[in-house]
């Protein structure tokens, strides 16, 4: 098995984990933590995606611009990669302060306390 | 131009002398069947003149009232029905003379100016206020929708037949021979209409309309004098009229006042004749006969033609 | 023209500058962001205007100096232009809304708001597949964001519901993204290469960005935290939710669909189509009127998804056609949700506190039109479009599904407006000038985009009809007393007739003056009506409006929009009424269900030609011609409410007011008869699995006739009996019709005269006695003949003439009949309308007795003679009776000669006044002489013999040999015929009513018990979601194998 | 094992299939693609960045970083919001907390600066070496941290921070704006000198940009700490 499919592997493998504590666990800040497992694995397959077998990381302080494109790695995967780790943090910090207004209001993190809102 | 077209004067004699001789005809023959009825049941029964005797009795009688506009008219609608019914018919085949008014229409007119004077009197005896006179109008009403309905079908089937609904030529299409009448020609129509004939010349057993042996209910109840009178007149031309339709659709039309008399009496007897041995129907139970037997026969009729 | 990236950056700029203000200046912050919000409107609106005029063609937008794929470009079409506009624009109306609130929380809020305008707006524009990820997240969190504007403590766990969720979709699109990626070595739109469906990595990415695209259209049945936001939010925001949002993800999901190639686009359009039932079916049970706007929200952009899966096969109409629905679902849903801010509580009955302020009601009622696509409105176009391309395609059972699910989202609208106008509501209106400003422009914005869609609709323009804008005119001037307008309104009724008689056929002419001149007539007894008058004016006229349209059209698109004028008229005329609340509702439920009819024939018969005129009807070809005719004639049975379609007509025709009852009943009913006349001209006879459809017709009308006679004998109420007389007489010429011969449709022609003069007079002479008696119970009444004399005249005329006897006109049509029949060779059907002849009597006499005949009431002695302007049109028809029962002539010659053109015949020969057939003589005048004369005579003789009679009171009677005890128990009127129910009453048993009412509790049994999916638990919802995908991901691979 | 666990992990497995057929016909590629091999080659004639990721990330796909900045201020704002109302009215705040401990404190005195000036290295020096903007604008944010954890009653104004953060933000906007009109195109980095590749000063606006957003984003941080550290007081 090579480098990437092991990433890659391990990354769907996170996005299950991810999911389904996500969606068995009733409690609101467990949810929230399978949440950012399941993104932190998404994250993992962007950049395996982006990975090139033997090459290095896109940056030409040693590796002269002409032999660039024989010996970097794919760049937009990574640029990609920090915007969605930027996103995923702000939506887990922006669930975290609902989980803290929830909890205010009812006292409760169950989140089948939560359901007025039906039908 | 002209919206008369053959109108002369003398032609109003004519109708008043066929008005004439029907309403006494009518006046005795009705006697006379009263009278037969009352041998039959072992009375001595009235004298054949009676007739002529009520009515005089009536137009002299000298308290009258009356309970307003609609209750004053509405046995001089009953009465202009049997006569415009009567006129609208020709009564004897061939004669020049009693032709009568029959070009201003055909069947059809015929068929629905019957209405004509059920619809007023029952609205003159309506505005009377008394119930009896609406539940007679209620029964006379529901019983004639379905009585109706055979002679409808009956006469569709003969227009059918005879494609025309001009009564002369229906009439004149049956001569020559007896078995030229509809009555052979066409037999199911013929019973078709006669069912609707019996149910609708208010006798036994389709009479409890007017129900004569009860307190006296329906129209009758509270008219009296002259307004009597009229009903009374009525009473013997209508049938006859009717009698007439009857006769010139099926039974050949009269050639003359003799076969006119004996075929008018006879068929009026049939009506008689079931009517004496018959018990009475309610209404519904007359409805259900006449979709029971009226309906299928007629339904027959205007599918064989 | 200022770059379109002006729109983003003066968003985020303001948001950032909002920052840097002095916190206590929450004002100052307010009016930056709408002063960035109308920066943002108006260029995308100038883009707008520019484009549509081709002023300038689109412009692509690069970023970075560097050309795409290699940096983010973004794109100003049309279709992104105009988006944006209505994005931007809702933002900036919505802002205005939630001012007050907007101010409680801060800039932060208002910083929030600018962001999600922004992100939506970028959404639109962006071709970048990861830059569209970017802008959906920042919506995502915005959206949270702004659920918090709401008071409703429930909003909380609605925005995280609706967070949970959008983290799902959010993994679902990423690695759709970056496989894609993969696979196509670009993240640009445009370089998305076509991939069939399958199990391979391209087609698995395109599937995972589709669907999770999709996924933000909140397609049935993954949809419930959306349902909770719209439930619990701002309505301002609810506003934005739906209009914008909606509008924007759309257009993403466009976006790829466009790349993705043709199994996807079936794909979406079925998700489309299932969205689009489902939620119209649930919204039945909603009582909570923003969940309700939810539901339809849901609906209205599945509809719209459908759509966008039909592209390509749309071709050219597709902008106009998506545009059209999403411009009206835009504008109507925001409009709804601001007029929902009004309103305090929360019951869709509660909407009755808008009578309060009759601009709000007249606002509810055009988004409502606007919603169900009801002309003029945008969305008409687009569906009449839609159906028609369907119809071409020869996709006819999902054009069924279609309209069956438009009519059950009509039905709920329609539902809702009725309770709004009927119901009591305990809550007062929150008046807000701001919202109804607000509301009002949005209102001035649809009319704006209607005259464009007309415009472009390559018909003519509705929204400039004459007509409609003289009904519309009606809305300003309502502030006038009712007189005044009355004469306006008969004034435009004859003026129209006036320019409009020339150049008709006298078939054509003759219905012309029915429902124009008729209009006019009867308008006169609503002179009687005192003070404004409100609303009562513009949905008359447009009724006529849509009527004398209808006689003029000449092409299925006029005679379509006519139909829809008229029948929108008269649902708010009959919801005028005093208890017509549910009859309104099933008049309108049916006559939407016969016009949609009406709609799909017309789209199969038009087969892609963009105008059809009515006469290439003739052209049809014959495999599908006799498809057609059954879609036409049923739409026109239902107006004539032929047994089985007719359930509508009595509540709604004896619960109007006293002056409309005669408009619908006596006119209406004509337009139904009027499009069979069309219909059979042009179609002639057609068979289907070999039957004569003409002689199923045939037996309809036979069996409407003799049913509606038997049912209306049974009828307390005076006019539910004339109600259903008016299913016999329509019956009888619907008949007329069917026979196809030239004295079959002079038959038909003679009831439609008839029939409205008659059923004019005697609605408008019971609706006098119902002013005076404040009843319509008949056996409440009775002996009224003195009191009421006039009345009485017109309703004795009125039923001698209806029952045929001589000799009044009626006579006329019997004889035409019995001639008529003479010369057909169908037998059977003759003996139902030989039946229904004297049944006639029976209701007609029960009418006149009960009512003026038998004992007077007491409680009655003092009741005055009927208001003299109810009279007057009442003695204008006994006129004319009169006249036309002696020279019938005067108006049958010209149209006997006429259908000889067509029939190629002259079985009627008129001589001077008299009238031969092949068959028999009808002469009116020797008839009238006769009867004339012998009464007279006979008249003239009783009087001679009882002059001297004497005038008694009624009550002066004696029967059993006793005195009555009085009149309320004398007065023989209840169950009147009860001899003849004994025998026929089987004949009553409801069997069409219960039919229906089984299909609509179906219905409803399935929405309230379908709507338990929504357990409120935000993990439900997330796992619905998942299966969702799941389900979707193994029928597509199931389409494949 | 009850049903509310059984659904999901159905559901996921079958997602798993999907997943599954993803990673089982995945082929990494053997050259780069048509877009990297692009960036492979333009980068430094174009941008003059060393890091190629900094150029994609600040230049080509620079649109989408401002969105990311925008999240981070949305998030920011959203939290503030969310907290602040319903925030409790505590007396003097931190002193529900326990008071930390000397050595964190002394420990956090030494340490905060240098953290300050690593971040600040960190995202000047973006568009040269590995980092930028958001790793140096997350470590300057740390040092927020530090402090809060040295001393949970501390205070930052929100009024300075959130000043800090709009005018970066603003200066961000105004800088794409400026590429708009004088450069090839919204944000792009052209509108300054490319300099001499290598150097501090090259890759025209790169460096700045970064710099914005590295202030910006260790504001937001900061905003959102403190946002969520006050919360503590609410008990």
């Amino acid at each position: 098995m090579t480098l990437v499919q092991i990433s890659l592997a391990t990354g769907f493998a996170l996005i299950f984990l991810g999911l389904y504590g996500a969606l068995s666990n009733r409690n609101i800040l467990r949810m929230i933590v399978s949440f950012t497992i399941a993104s932190t694995g998404v994250n993992l397959v962007l950049v395996a995606v982006g990975y090139l077998p033997g090459r290095e990381a896109p940056i030409l302080d040693t590796i002269p611009v002409a032999s660039a494109a024989e010996r970097i790695t794919d760049p937009v995967p990574q640029a990609l990669v920090l915007t969605a780790i930027v996103i995923g943090l702000g939506v887990t910090a922006l669930m975290l302060a609902y989980a803290y207004r929830l909890f205010r209001a009812r006292g409760s993190l169950d989140i089948s306390d939560f359901t007025e809102l039906k039908w | 131009m002209n919206s008369l077209p053959n109108f002369e004067w003398v032609q109003v004699a004519y109708a008043l002398l066929t008005l004439f001789i029907v309403i006494n005809y009518g006046m005795v023959m009705t006697a006379v069947v009263r009278k037969i009825g009352a041998r039959v049941g072992g009375r001595y029964g009235i004298p054949v003149w009676q007739n002529y005797i009520d009515l005089a009795k009536n137009i002299a009688l000298r308290s009258k009232i009356t309970h307003g506009v609609m209750f004053y008219l509405g046995p001089v609608f009953r009465l202009t029905g049997g006569v415009g019914l009567l006129l609208f018919v020709p009564t004897i085949y061939g004669s020049e003379w009693h032709q009568n008014f029959s070009y201003a229409g055909d069947l059809i007119l015929a068929l629905y100016f019957i209405f004509f004077g059920t619809l007023g009197m029952a609205l003159g005896a309506g505005e009377s206020g008394h119930p009896h006179s609406a539940i007679g109008v209620s029964r006379g009403l529901s019983q004639v929708t379905m009585a109706e309905l055979p002679l409808a079908l009956g006469v569709y089937a003969l227009s059918l037949q005879y494609q025309t609904l001009d009564i002369t030529e229906i009439v004149a299409a049956q001569q020559g021979s007896i078995f030229n009448w509809t009555v052979f020609t066409n037999p199911l129509a013929t019973v078709a209409a006669m069912v609707a004939f019996v149910g609708t010349m208010m006798r036994s057993p389709f009479d409890v309309v007017i129900a004569p042996q009860e307190i006296p209910i329906g129209p009758p109840t509270e008219y009296h004098s002259s307004y009597l009178a009229l009903m009374q007149t009525n009473r013997v031309l209508f049938p006859v009229a009717k009698t007439v339709i009857y006769m010139n659709l099926f039974f050949g039309g009269a050639t003359s006042w003799a076969e006119f008399a004996i075929k008018v009496f006879c068929l009026y007897m049939v009506s008689v004749v079931i009517g004496v041995v018959h018990p009475r129907f309610r209404v519904e139970q007359s409805i259900r006969f006449f979709l029971k037997w009226g309906l299928p026969i007629g339904v027959l009729a205007i599918l064989t033609v | 023209m200022v770059n379109p990236l002006l729109i983003l950056a003066a968003g985020l700029g303001a948001a950032f500058l909002l920052g840097l203000l002095r916190e206590t200046s929450e004002r100052a912050a307010f009016h930056t962001t709408v002063g960035a919000l109308a920066v943002m409107a108006f260029v995308a609106l100038s883009w707008t205007v520019a484009l549509a005029s081709g002023q300038t063609d689109p412009v692509e937008m690069l970023t970075a100096g560097a050309k795409p794929p290699f940096a983010i470009n973004l794109r100003t079409g049309i279709a992104e232009a105009a988006l944006t506009s209505v994005v931007t624009l809702t933002g900036l109306l919505s802002a205005f809304f939630m001012r007050r609130d907007l101010l409680r929380l801060g800039r932060r809020a208002m910083a929030v708001l600018l962001v999600l305008i922004m992100a939506l707006s970028g959404l639109i524009m962006t071709r970048d597949l990861f830059n569209m990820f970017v802008f959906l997240e920042l919506i995502v969190i915005a959206t949270a964001g702004l659920v918090l504007l709401s008071k409703d403590t429930r909003a909380l766990a609605a925005g995280f519901k609706y967070l949970v969720v959008s983290q799902v979709i959010s993994i679902l699109l990423l690695i759709g993204i970056i496989f894609t990626y993969h696979a196509n070595g670009s993240l640009n739109i445009d370089d998305i290469s076509e991939v069939p469906m399958g199990a391979n990595g391209a087609s698995l990415a395109m599937f995972l960005v589709l669907i999770a695209l999709i996924l933000e259209l909140k397609p049935f049945p993954a949809n419930g935290w959306a349902l909770d936001i719209y439930e619990s939010a701002h309505p301002g925001f609810s506003a934005i939710f739906s209009a914008a949002s909606g509008s924007a993800a759309l257009f993403a999901v466009y976006k790829v669909l466009a790349m993705a190639g043709p199994d996807w686009a079936l794909l979406a359009a079925g998700i489309g189509i299932v969205t689009f039932v489902g939620a119209n079916l649930l919204a039945l049970a909603q009582t909570h009127d923003r969940r309700l706007l939810g539901y339809s929200s849901v609906g209205q952009i599945g509809l719209i998804l459908l759509v966008i899966g039909f592209a390509d096969r749309l071709g050219d109409s597709f902008l106009y056609i998506a545009g059209g629905l999403l411009v009206s679902h835009a504008i109507a849903k925001a409009g709804l949700f601001w007029l929902s801010g009004m309103v305090k509580a929360r019951d869709l009955s509660d909407w009755a506190a808008l009578r309060e302020n009759p601009v709000l009601v007249v606002l509810f009622a055009v988004f409502i039109a606007m919603l169900t696509g009801l002309p003029p409105f945008p969305a008409f176009y687009a569906k009449w479009s839609f159906v028609h391309v369907l119809a071409t395609d020869g996709a006819y059972s999902l054009m069924a599904v279609f309209l069956i699910a438009a009519l059950i989202e009509a039905t709920v609208l329609f539902r809702w407006f009725g309770m709004a106008l009927k119901r009591s509501s305990g809550h007062s209106l929150h008046i807000s000038l701001t919202g109804e400003a607000i509301a009002l422009i949005a209102a001035a914005l649809a009319i704006a985009v209607s005259w464009v869609w007309g415009n472009l609709s390559g018909q003519e323009n509705l929204i400039t009809l004459v007509p409609l804008l003289f009904a519309l005119l009606f809305l300003p001037l309502d502030i006038l007393p009712a007189r005044i307008k009355n004469v306006l309104a008969i004034a435009g009724l004859v003026f129209w007739f006036a320019v409009t008689k020339n150049g008709l056929d006298p078939l054509r002419y003759v219905f012309l003056i029915i429902m124009v001149l008729g209009g006019a007539i009867l308008l006169l007894a609503s002179f009687h009506a005192t003070g404004r008058r409100m609303g009562f004016y513009t949905p008359a006229l447009l009724m006529f409006a849509g009527m004398g349209l209808l006689v003029t059209s000449e092409t299925s698109f006029q005679f379509f929009a006519a139909w829809e004028f008229l029948t929108v008229g008269s649902y708010f005329l009959i919801l005028r009424g005093q208890d017509s609340e549910p009859h309104a509702l099933s008049y309108i439920t049916f006559s939407l269900g016969g016009a949609f009819a009406l709609l799909a024939g017309f789209a199969i018969a038009a087969n892609g030609a963009p105008t059809f005129p009515i006469e290439n009807l003739s052209e049809v070809p014959s495999r599908i011609a006799p498809y057609v005719f059954v879609l036409l004639a049923a739409g026109f049975l239902t107006k004539t409410a032929v047994m089985g379609l007719h359930i509508w007509l009595p509540g709604a025709h004896a619960e109007a007011e006293t002056d409309v009852s005669p408009m619908v009943s006596g006119i209406l009913l004509k337009a139904g008869l009027f499009g069979l006349f069309v219909l059979l001209m042009e179609m002639g006879r057609q068979e289907l699995f070999g039957v004569d459809l003409t002689i199923v017709l045939v037996w309809l009308g036979a069996l409407s006739a003799f049913i509606g006679a038997v049912l209306s004998a049974f009828q307390e109420d005076a006019k539910r009996l004339l109600a259903y007389s008016s299913i016999s007489q329509m019956g009888y010429a619907v008949f007329g019709l069917a026979l196809m011969n030239h004295l079959g449709w002079l038959l038909a022609l003679m009831f439609a005269i008839n029939h409205f003069v008659y059923k004019s007079m005697l609605f408008l002479a019971v609706g006098g006695v119902k002013e005076r008696t404040h009843t319509k119970l008949m056996y409440k009444m009775g002996g009224l003949i003195t009191l009421m004399p006039f009345t009485f005249v017109s309703v004795l005329v009125g039923i001698i003439a209806m029952s045929g006897v001589p000799p009044l006109s009626g006579f006329g049509g019997r004889w035409i009949f019995y001639n008529a029949i003479m010369s057909t060779d169908l037998r059977l059907p003759m003996i139902l309308i030989f039946m229904a002849g004297p049944v006639g009597f029976l209701y007609l006499f029960r009418l006149i007795h009960t009512i003026f005949l038998g004992q007077l009431k007491d409680e009655l002695r003092l009741t005055k003679e009927a208001p003299f302007w109810i009279l007057l049109p009442q003695m204008l028809f006994v006129g004319f009776l009169l006249s036309f029962a002696i020279l019938p002539g005067m108006i049958l010659r010209r149209v006997d000669s006429y259908i000889g053109t067509l029939f190629g015949d002259t079985p009627l020969v008129w001589t001077g006044k008299i009238v031969d057939s092949q068959y028999g003589t009808w002469n009116p005048v020797a008839i009238w002489g006769v009867i004339a004369t012998v009464f007279v005579v006979v008249f003239i003789l009783l009087i001679w013999m009882n002059h001297n009679a004497q005038k008694v009171k009624q009550f002066n009677i004696v029967f059993s040999a006793e005195r009555p005890f009085k009149p309320q128990t004398t007065h023989f009127a209840w169950n009147f015929f009860a001899p003849y129910r004994k025998a026929m009453g089987f004949l009553e048993t409801p069997v069409a009513t219960s039919f229906w009412s089984g299909v609509s509790n179906m219905l409803h049994g399935t929405a309230d018990f379908t709507r338990k999916l929504y357990t409120g638990n935000g993990q439900t919802y997330a796992v619905q979601l998942l299966f969702f995908v799941i389900a979707v991901y193994l029928i597509a691979m199931g389409g494949l194998s | 094992m009850t049903t509310r666990m059984a659904i999901p992990l159905v559901l996921v497995a079958l997602l798993g299939t999907v997943f599954f057929a993803l990673f089982s016909s995945y082929t990494p590629d053997a050259s780069l693609n048509l877009t990297a091999s692009y960036y492979a080659d333009q980068t430094v004639p174009e941008t003059g960045a060393q890091n190629i990721v900094t150029a994609i990330i600040v230049t080509y796909r620079g649109l989408d970083t401002l969105g990311e900045v925008t999240v981070l201020f949305l998030t920011a704002a959203i939290v503030g919001l969310v907290l602040s109302q319903s925030k409790a009215p505590s007396a003097h705040a931190g002193a529900g907390g326990l008071p930390s401990g000397e050595l964190l404190q002394t420990g956090a005195r030494m340490l905060v600066p240098v953290i300050l000036l690593f971040g600040a290295y960190v995202f000047i020096n973006g568009h040269l070496t590995p980092g930028g903007g958001f790793q140096g604008g997350a470590i300057v944010a740390s040092a927020m941290l530090l402090m809060l954890l040295a001393d949970p009653a501390e205070r930052f104004s929100h009024g300075l921070i959130s000043k800090i953060e709009s005018s970066a933000g603003l200066t961000y906007v105004i800088l794409g704006l400026l590429g708009l009109l004088f450069a090839g195109g919204f944000l792009d980095n052209k509108i300054l000198p490319l300099g001499t590749f290598g150097s501090i000063f090259s890759a025209g606006a790169i460096p700045l940009i970064y710099v914005l957003v590295g202030l910006k984003v260790g504001a937001e941080f900061s905003s959102i700490l403190t946002s969520l550290e006050e919360t503590e007081d609410a008990e």
